[in-house]
């Protein structure tokens, strides 16, 4: 596929600077001023970059526990995020929320669930809400295999081709849920890849490669724009970290150093980076700079959380309900 | 099968005599239908939805024919799947429409708790207020001809634990119409659950559309001796029994919760500030429930007026029995509420 | 398929038997005295013999709402289910549970739920529970489209395999769930007939021909007992009365006259026996001495129903634990 | 997470004297997994289940590597499916096995609600005896480091309204061993909710095989002045005000139930009687739960001996705030019982 020259170096500024806000968080995580159950996405930048690129500020996005990336792909605002991981009251949830309870409506992240398969079918009724008013937005639901596990995505993708929906299902199969291996969860491939493509568009891709998910996601976005119905992206991808916390869990022993060599061989943004190199679409010295004003807008976000304030005790009956 | 046989018509007393002009009385399901019609008619983001909500019956007739008029797109028959269906309804209200959802029976809310407690119920306080969830989830307890213990739960003392949702239990048709209107003019999940009986009554409804606020129960008959708390069917209940016990010169007062969340608590300490007794009436099962929480709640801060120990009417600690003989065993009403209030009128130390 | 005369002869006696229970409970249903809501499964017969035909004495199944001829096709005592009907203390369930909740230990009957779906996945562990145990048993889960609406479906069907546990889904399609037809409900087939067969066998069949659905049920039964795994069995059928209740349900309109007239020509029953005539494996007269020994045995077990104590009032306590 | 920072470990005081002969200590996930050590050498229908039982930090220490001496055969790690599962593990039941089955979360069990409540509460029941289901469901309540809404609840109060289950909470590593050891040899279905605190714990642990009974509460504490109830995480804390209180010359007794379903009402009854004054502590949502329950059985049987209005110390009605601020303002504990025990003291009417 090829590209105009601004789309790529979007892509890859998108990666790249998800990339680098986990890696700061994670370099600050020791700290403990973050009080939050963090789940990096380091290693699945591509997936959330990838689909993302083709939405729009108004459409939506359902996200999970392991969210920063989506969160930030969508447009969210990186200060409101930092904020909410330091849990103040200028945080995307006023401090609420935390780490895995994102959201940002003004770029339509209706909020992240850590019930795991929780935003699956809230995506696919916000798809229904689209289509019954008729507008020509499209609702993208983010899950893992561990939520590929639960019955209500067989509910959920039911319906959702049921009712021809504008709703895209993107499989992040990184393999793993907490220490357990999909093959000790599941029999083989999700068998929603059975249905017929007329129904509901269904696609494997390397979940790494930036250009794939790219190329893939325009397919199932374009469909659903049109009115087309549901699709449903399988993401093969490897979470670089361990499940929760920072740092890497290779002690641990449930996956071998060797293969999480294998998949640090295939960090998404690195490959991207190098292909830009040879293929001359940036310079090393492009990058650095890019590097330069990422590193000093995350010094910024991380600046507004720190000196943000706390939420005030006496506050903790407010947002109940909506009044 | 023959619901008829179970409950005969009810006349319901005339409790709004204040609106002499307009007399108009329906039955139970024409006054829920009459609300969703209006609603549908307002507000284009309304829709209605549910296993059977189109089919002949519509919902005992709480929502018949009401798709010939709207349409299927805006009253559909759904999937059984309940938990995906209310996750559905969630994202529906966060796209900005306003969901109707109708079960046969509460039991298969058990299904939907993820999406109801885990989601809806926490949705705008876990955001901060950025999201709500105008949601409404409907579903009628059922009673006798064996429905037994899958099919009669009444699960009010589950959902009244749970912050973020509203409660909403109606006894006659006026409330079915305000409330069911009053919940989807809400910006939050609301519960509605009616009873199985309730659908005999016939009662004074208004055709002008209008709500009854929550967390305002009513007096449905003064008195000063004993306070006779209950919601939904168990509130015809009381009455009766008010009225039983009038004529042995005890003069009970009958309150209505009409909504358990939010609760009127004013109501019922008010009440028994006065008559120093407290009855409370609940279909649900009596431990760990509605009526656990009335009571303590006047243990807390009515005690100092408690001339004798609270008294609760609710269902023993058993799933429901399908045979019609330990039904009579199971299901509490208008002759324990009198034995109850009976009881402590003449309670002394 | 040629099979030995007697086994003919008792499949088509088994259901004989259903079929004559179930007019015999709805021409007695009007009086009022069977204070349960029945679910008759009359134009279904063959699915519950054609399978249970296979099974033993300590085989397993469970069962739903619409549970009468499950239970007398496993060998369910007669006398206690009718007895259970008119909610007596003598039967099957002590008046406790009514038609919708049978049960039959002694002849591996776990109990029927209520709740559309609930006893897949308690039937898929009564599977696993056969394979630790290291027995040569088959667990049976008889389920209608209604309940292939729920996710618990997916996460049963995906253990099964998971664990090659000994168990048969059997999903009596009768196209619909209460009114609402299964186009209204799911957006075409099963997608678990997509799951390869080696790793579970699924196949669609004529659910009122029992031929096909002996024939069908034996490799499905084969399998399970040499451990090779679960089976979908996909019976196309047929309700030809009401939801509940007694009677046909014509005149409500959701199907009409002309397609319950056609599936009327399809009665398994009749068609069996026309089969049976025109072999000259059974003659009239054949067919009328089972008719005579039939009616008698209903006779009876009414008798013993209608003349059996009720359960009383202080017994409600009883049964709520096993002490 | 650095659940360390949350809370210290805890050296629990003796409650055990009168063994002196044996005094082994040990931590609290190690008394559970020993208990489930014994049962799975000692019945081979015993097995473990659940998302994580057989990974590196099992279950908070409470199953770690009980699948290396056992085998995958007998503890197993799950697909997550929580609703699924549960009947798995029903039906497993019924084939006569004996399922342990782990959620490092309540908050997951609201997706088994369908099998808990409306299949394994009422399997005996419904079916007049015929079967029955000994199945044993855990889950530890999460607290702290911004676990928020959906992974800190404290859903007791749910549980204790559904007849038909058993519900158990240990405070102790003694009791989280023994009533283990009750739960696996119970013929029914058992719910056990930790709470994540207690796995700081480390006190007495006999080695044997041994059971705490269900529903006998045990006073950790005697006093005369007034009585304090609590479980779990809450008895640690309501024993701690206890003993603040003695040095103020208030001398209180503590309960701590133990198990809630079934409840040890005469152990309430008994001290409050003595005490006439009564604080229930528990870390569930205040409104509708269980001390709402326990505060009504007082008011209903034990209304005589009452000095003073009954106090309540459970959670605001709001879900988990994340933020530590607010978290500080949500939880309750030893010093909110301490207040209410002054207030009772000190009440006149
Ligand atoms: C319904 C439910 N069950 C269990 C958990 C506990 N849990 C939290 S995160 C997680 C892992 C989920 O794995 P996956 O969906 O693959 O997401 P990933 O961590 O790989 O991004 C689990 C099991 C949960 N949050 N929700
Ligand atoms: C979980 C659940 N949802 C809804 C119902 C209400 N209900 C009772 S029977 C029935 C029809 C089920 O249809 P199906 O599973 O196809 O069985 P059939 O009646 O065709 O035998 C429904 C919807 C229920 N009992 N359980
Ligand atoms: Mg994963
Ligand atoms: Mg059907």
């Amino acid at each position: 596929m090829n590209l105009p020259r601004e789309i790529l170096i979007n892509l890859f500024h998108e990666m790249l600077r998800i990339h680098k806000v986990q890696l700061r968080i994670e370099s600050l995580y020791h700290l403990d001023e973050m009080k939050t159950p963090i789940h990096l996405c380091i290693g699945q930048e591509a997936v959330a970059v990838g689909v993302c690129a083709h939405l729009r500020k108004d459409d939506y996005i359902t996200s999970n526990h392991r969210g920063h990336g989506h969160f930030l792909a969508k447009g969210g605002d990186l200060k409101a995020m930092i904020a909410e991981l330091y849990c103040k009251e200028t945080g995307c949830s006023k401090g609420r929320g935390g780490s895995m309870h994102l959201v940002d409506v003004a770029v339509g992240h209706f909020g992240s669930s850590s019930i795991v398969s929780g935003g699956i079918p809230i995506g696919t009724g916000l798809g229904f809400a689209i289509k019954r008013q008729k507008q020509q937005r499209v609702s993208v639901i983010f899950f893992s295999d561990g939520a590929a596990d639960e019955g209500v995505l067989y509910e959920s993708v039911n319906f959702a081709i049921l009712k021809e929906l504008p709703v895209i299902f993107v499989y992040e199969n990184n393999q793993f849920s907490v220490c357990s291996h999909i093959s000790s969860r599941q029999w083989g491939e999700l068998i929603f890849h059975a249905i017929p493509r007329e129904k509901m568009f269904t696609q494997i891709v390397d979940g790494n490669s930036i250009m794939d998910v790219f190329e893939v996601a325009k397919i199932a976005v374009d469909r659903a724009r049109q009115d087309q119905g549901p699709s449903l992206i399988e993401c093969k991808t490897y979470r670089m970290r361990g499940h929760a916390g920072s740092g890497s869990d290779a002690k641990l022993g449930y996956r071998t150093a060797e293969e999480i060599a294998a998949w640090e061989a295939k960090c998404p943004v690195t490959l991207f980076r190098h292909q830009l190199l040879s293929e001359q679409v940036l310079t090393e010295q492009e990058i650095a700079e890019m590097d330069r004003d990422i590193e000093a807008e995350i010094e910024a976000a991380f600046r507004f959380a720190q000196e943000s304030a706390l939420p005030r005790e006496e506050d903790l009956p407010l947002y109940l309900f909506k009044e | 099968m023959p619901w008829s046989k179970v409950k005969p018509e009810y006349d319901e007393p005339d409790f709004y005599q204040q609106s002499e002009e307009n007399l108009r009385r329906v039955t139970y399901p024409q006054a829920i239908r009459e609300a969703l019609d209006q609603a549908l008619a307002l507000d284009d983001n309304v829709f209605v939805m549910g296993q059977g909500v189109d089919d002949p019956s519509g919902m005992f007739g709480a929502t018949v024919d009401l798709h010939k008029k709207y349409g299927s797109q805006r009253v559909f028959d759904t999937p059984l799947a309940e938990n995906g269906l209310t996750g559905i309804a969630i994202g529906a209200a966060l796209g900005g429409m306003r969901p109707v959802y109708f079960h046969n029976r509460p039991d298969f809310l058990l299904l939907t708790m993820d999406q109801l407690v885990n989601h809806a119920s926490k949705w705008s306080y876990m955001f901060g207020g950025a999201v709500n969830v105008p949601l409404v989830v409907w579903a009628c307890i059922g009673r006798g001809w064996g429905s037994a213990a899958q099919h009669s739960q009444a699960l009010q003392g589950l959902f009244m634990h749970v912050p973020g949702l509203k409660l909403v239990m109606p006894s006659t048709c006026y409330d079915a119409k305000g409330l069911m209107l009053a919940a989807i003019a809400d910006g939050n999940p609301v519960i509605i659950l009616e009873h199985r009986f309730n659908f005999k009554h016939k009662g004074f409804v208004p055709e002008n559309l209008y709500q009854v606020p929550f967390g305002k129960g009513i007096v449905r008959k003064e008195g000063k001796d004993v306070t006779l708390v209950a919601i939904s069917h168990m509130a015809t209940e009381a009455f009766k029994a008010a009225e039983e016990l009038a004529k042995e010169g005890i003069d009970a007062e009958m309150i209505d919760l009409r909504t358990l969340r939010p609760l009127d608590e004013e109501i019922i300490l008010t009440s028994v500030a006065k008559t120093g007794r407290l009855v409370i009436a609940d279909t649900g099962w009596k431990t760990g429930g509605v009526t656990g929480e009335i009571a303590a709640l006047v243990a807390e801060k009515g005690f100092p007026s408690l001339k004798a120990p609270v008294r609760r009417v609710g269902s023993p600690d058993v799933p429901t029995p399908a045979g019609y003989t330990l039904e009579r065993a199971f299901y509490m009403g208008m002759p324990e509420i009198l034995q109850a209030a009976r009881e402590l009128v003449g309670w002394t130390r």
